[in-house]
């Protein structure tokens, strides 16, 4: 055991506290928010660093917080699970920050909302304890809503208010889940909860009602079909930089806990002893693959074709924690990882691709790479790695995935993931097909009077089309490194 | 006699041992009739929160036992309600006007940019754009 | 006498949503509401909560319904369509009915109200070894919060107790979850610099 | 764009305020005593129901008290800005600080009794920066959406 846990819980506090200093300068400053979320995302991502070695060195961290024994108080644990989930949140958070240093939104209290978000998330990866998990995804859903929101017209304000809506009918169908392992138990802790639900049996009637809510309540968070309706309308009617945060962030955190849940929770016996209630999930997150993709084939938007096939690729994800073998588990933790990077830098590319021709369509894109080399470059790169071209981390995390599958019998997951593939191949083809065969039909002048984003209010850094190819190379380089991250993560800990 | 008229009694007497359970069921159930139901904004957010409300029943009908006093500890006195569940629920009551705050922010925008809180008309001006 | 006080309430707190379910008016609607937390309040107290009814009856009915009211004054009060009551809605009715059903579904499970013998309030647990080995400690959290809120805090409100000292990070998370709100509304309405 | 359904909400704006001197008058003298009131439940939650939650409510409704007799507009011109942000922010800044201070001293993230005072008073301490949190939040809550979203040209 390692002597840095309380790591853990300074990384939870510092972005919280500092989201009050943006608040308390804007009685003297405006726009000073950016730096403060800069230095303070700047110092959590070292102290996360050093935890997150500590792990690799030592093993699972655990912080009781306040000095009281689990299950009697609240406990902070960082194991191989949540270890990439939490450096991702550090790394994502101060990366996106890049994006809108000029892109904005600029306000001050915009990057309060930022950071609290960011803390959420945080705390929603590292906590212990079911209870304190719901107060952290109010927190992070809180958050989310406001960002989405920001920019500042009816459309992200009412698409914010539908996320909230269906948010919080996921939060508290949660909460009810929550409610009824408590009522079985009288605890609320994970690991012990685990230890009671093995002793009261996992055919009891409690047991498997807690299991449902919470796993339902979860799936509304992750926007699963056919509860994700909030979600293609929230990225698509938030600014750019927020899309990409939230869609890297906001729902791969609530597929951890998925995981999390299912691993830590009720274990991998409990998955094993209710076969019906195990498939029901792998083929709701199959189901989930299909009509992911099949809409996302179907969308002229490039902001809504990537929000659906955010819930193919989550969908994946959830199969592969309902499956719950070690390849399957591996895979799914490298889908999200590989997901949200790949992900959040496609709509921070997108964006980029908007700001200076106005290009929000698939039609818009015809030609796009000889305006825009190195950030079509990066944006094509990143689609690719999407689909699962080898040996970037998207094939790798499918590879896994379809491999636990045929291991764990579900012969007709690995057959939806290779045809969900096909079809995401299709429409990134569409895209990449466009952007480098196409011809320019028309200048950036035009596009701008066409209601584009005109390019002298939203200017483009190097360092936001650098953010989107440093991710085009990570997502490739994840790849092949996929077997020694295995190894530094020790999941079969996790998996008991 | 027949099994049913056995049986029938006796699950009456289960449901009316749980009143309280079977409370927070209808008043969930009454929530999401609420918020699926209403076109109006406002009371979309008024239904979210009844739904959420009645949540916080289910909690506290499983601190209380019977003769139990509020959890304020005398010497040699109990028994005492579980007071877990009643720190979840004030947690959980403020989380609850919280988000109604947000959500009521919202609304607010929502009716100054399209001048109405009827969900079809919102989006039917929407679809205009 | 409690009792059919307890079912009076029951019946009222129920009358209450349903008639906001089909109430038009919005403002009728809230006021029905105000009653509902009210009455929500007063079952706390019978279920020996005092600080989740003080709370429910400050926050619920007082800071709630002032926000509605603000937000109704802001914005509009009548729905747009004709008539007092909302016709019922089949489609609505048919999806809640297959949440309830499941719900009511696990209602044999549950322990009786009032179950002296129920999990949530065993002072020990027995057999199940507690997580990572903390051996001579069978108690569970309620035992735990019970036995030691006197000795840990030197305080009576075990409620107080367990909400700074034994779950402080719950009610950080809950402080901050207020604060979120307000940073989240300046956000939303665009108030976010100074005068 | 704007085919509003109902204007009502404009003309109640431009109509000026109904002053009631009987409101205005009990407002007055009843408002230092439920200030007084919240100050004693936020300070009262270790050994009887109470604390900041509801404390710091009480203290909000004040400020609503105070708008609804003299207008919500006069109200929050009075109230000072900062006092109202200060109390929010500082409350958190004050939790997280007592949370963070037990670490230098040998304790874990959040522990009070390593704290160089009686656990009671940590209590009590958290207990009012949860109020300051509440108050300071409601109040705001209160002043900012009734004024609703910033118009294009309107100072902020």
């Amino acid at each position: 055991m390692s002597d840095f846990g309380f790591l853990l819980a300074v990384v939870i506090l510092i972005p919280i506290a500092a989201a009050t200093l943006p608040l308390i300068a804007s009685l003297r400053y405006e726009k000073v928010g950016w730096h403060i979320a800069a230095v303070s995302l700047a110092v959590n991502l070292v102290l996360t660093a050093v935890a997150v070695r500590a792990f690799f060195v030592d093993g699972k961290l655990r912080h009781e917080l306040g000095g009281i024994p689990v299950p009697h108080g609240i406990e902070l644990v960082m194991d191989g699970l949540s270890v990439l989930v939490v450096l991702l949140v550090s790394v994502v958070a101060l990366a996106v920050l890049v994006h809108t240093r000029t892109a904005g939104p600029r306000s001050n209290a915009f990057y309060s909302a930022y950071l609290l978000l960011t803390g959420g998330l945080l705390g929603v990866s590292l906590t212990g304890d079911l209870f304190n998990l719901y107060v952290f995804i109010e927190i992070t859903g809180l958050a989310a809503y406001a960002l989405i929101a920001s920019k500042g017209d009816g459309k992200s304000a009412y698409s914010a208010l539908k996320y909230m809506l269906i948010g919080t009918v996921g939060a508290s169908l949660y909460l009810i889940g929550v409610g009824y392992a408590f009522i079985a138990t009288g605890t609320l802790n994970m690991v012990d909860l685990s230890v009671q639900f093995q002793e009261l049996g996992y055919g009891d009637t409690l047991v498997l009602t807690s299991f449902g809510f919470i796993i339902a309540g979860l799936a509304v968070k992750t926007a699963l079909f056919p509860v994700h309706t909030w979600q293609p309308d929230a990225y698509s009617a938030a600014p750019y930089g927020v899309a990409g945060y939230v869609s890297a962030l906001v729902s791969t955190v609530s597929a951890y806990v998925i995981g999390r849940v299912i691993l830590t929770v009720y274990t991998t016996d409990f998955i094993a002893a209710n076969p019906v209630i195990t498939s029901a999930l792998v083929y709701f997150g199959a189901l989930s693959i299909v009509v992911g993709s099949v809409l996302a084939v179907t969308q002229a938007d490039v902001k809504k074709m990537l929000a659906y096939s955010s819930v193919s690729q989550f969908g994946m994800i959830v199969a592969a924690f309902g499956i719950a073998n070690s390849a399957a588990v591996f895979g799914g933790v490298i889908q999200l990882i590989g997901h949200a990077i790949m992900k959040g830098a496609l709509f921070l590319g997108a964006g980029i691709l908007a700001y200076k021709v106005g290009a929000k369509t698939v039609y818009d894109y015809e030609g796009i790479s000889f305006e825009l080399p190195y950030a079509s470059a990066g944006f094509a790169t990143l689609a690719l790695a999407l689909v699962g071209v080898p040996p970037a981390v998207g094939f790798i995390g499918k590879w896994y995935v379809g491999l636990g599958a045929v291991q764990g019998g579900y012969w007709i997951v690995a057959v939806v993931i290779f045809g969900s593939t096909l079809l995401t191949l299709a429409y990134v083809l569409r895209l990449v097909d466009r952007m480098y065969f196409g011809k320019p039909e028309r200048g950036a002048a035009e596009a701008v009077a066409d209601g584009g984003v005109s390019a002298s209010t939203k200017r483009v850094t190097v360092g936001m089309v650098a953010l989107v190819c440093v991710a085009a190379v990570v997502s490739v380089v994840l790849g092949p490194s996929a077997a020694w991250i295995e190894s530094l993560l020790r999941l079969e800990e996790v998996m008991g | 006699m027949s099994a049913m008229e056995i049986v029938a009694p006796a699950l009456v007497d289960v449901f009316v041992a749980r009143y309280y359970h079977v409370t927070f069921m209808v008043l969930v159930a009454v929530g999401l009739y609420i918020l699926i139901d209403s076109k109006n904004l406002v009371k979309k957010v008024i239904g979210l929160n009844i739904f959420q409300m009645s949540v916080f029943l289910f909690f506290i009908t499983a601190a209380y036992q019977d003769g139990a006093g509020p959890a304020l500890i005398e010497e040699g006195g109990g028994p005492y309600a579980n007071p877990l569940p009643h720190v979840l629920i004030l947690t959980a009551i403020v989380v609850g006007v919280s988000l109604t705050s947000l959500a009521l922010a919202l609304v607010v925008r929502v009716y100054e940019e399209y001048g109405t809180v009827h969900e079809d008309r919102v989006e039917e001006v929407m679809a205009d754009e | 006498m409690t009792f059919a006080l307890e079912i009076a309430l029951v019946v009222f707190v129920v009358v209450s949503a349903v008639a906001v379910a089909f109430l038009r008016d919005v403002l009728g609607a809230i006021v029905v509401f105000a009653s509902f937390t009210l009455g929500l309040a007063m079952i706390w107290v019978i279920l020996q909560a005092p600080d989740v009814a003080l709370t429910e009856a400050a926050v619920g009915a007082g800071v709630m319904s002032v926000l509605f009211l603000l937000t109704v004054a802001r914005t509009t009060r009548t729905e747009g369509d004709e008539g007092y009551l909302r016709p019922v809605n089949f489609k609505a009715l048919a999806i809640v009915f297959v949440l309830f059903v499941i719900l009511l579904a696990t209602v044999p499970a549950l322990p009786e109200v009032g179950d002296p013998n129920a999990p949530a309030v065993q002072e020990t647990v027995d057999g199940a070894q507690t997580p990572y080995g903390v051996a001579d400690d069978n108690r569970t959290p309620y035992g735990y919060y019970i036995e030691q809120t006197p000795i840990d805090a030197g305080i009576r409100n075990a409620v107080a107790a367990v909400l700074v000292v034994y779950r402080g990070l719950d009610t950080f998370g809950e402080a901050v979850v207020v604060f979120s709100a307000i940073v989240g509304v300046l956000v939303v309405l665009r108030r976010e610099e100074a005068r | 764009m704007r085919d509003r359904e109902n204007t009502g909400g404009e003309e109640r704006e431009k109509k000026p305020y109904a002053e009631s001197p009987i409101i205005m008058t009990s407002v007055r003298v009843v408002s230092p005593f439920v200030l007084t009131y919240g100050i004693f439940v936020t300070l009262h939650g270790a050994n009887s129901p109470g604390g900041g939650f509801q404390g710091g409510v009480i203290m909000a409704s004040v400020f609503v008290m105070l708008g609804f007799a003299f207008g919500i507009r006069p109200t929050s011109d009075w109230a000072d800005y900062r006092a109202v942000l200060g109390l929010a922010t500082g409350g958190v800044v004050l939790f997280a600080a007592v949370g963070l201070v037990a670490l230098p001293l040998g304790g874990d993230v959040l522990q009070l009794d390593v704290l160089p005072i009686a656990v009671k008073w940590g209590v009590e301490l958290l207990e009012v920066a949860i109020g300051m949190i509440v108050a300071g939040v409601v109040t705001g809550l209160f002043f900012v959406l009734s004024r609703g979203g910033r118009k294009e040209g309107e100072e902020a």
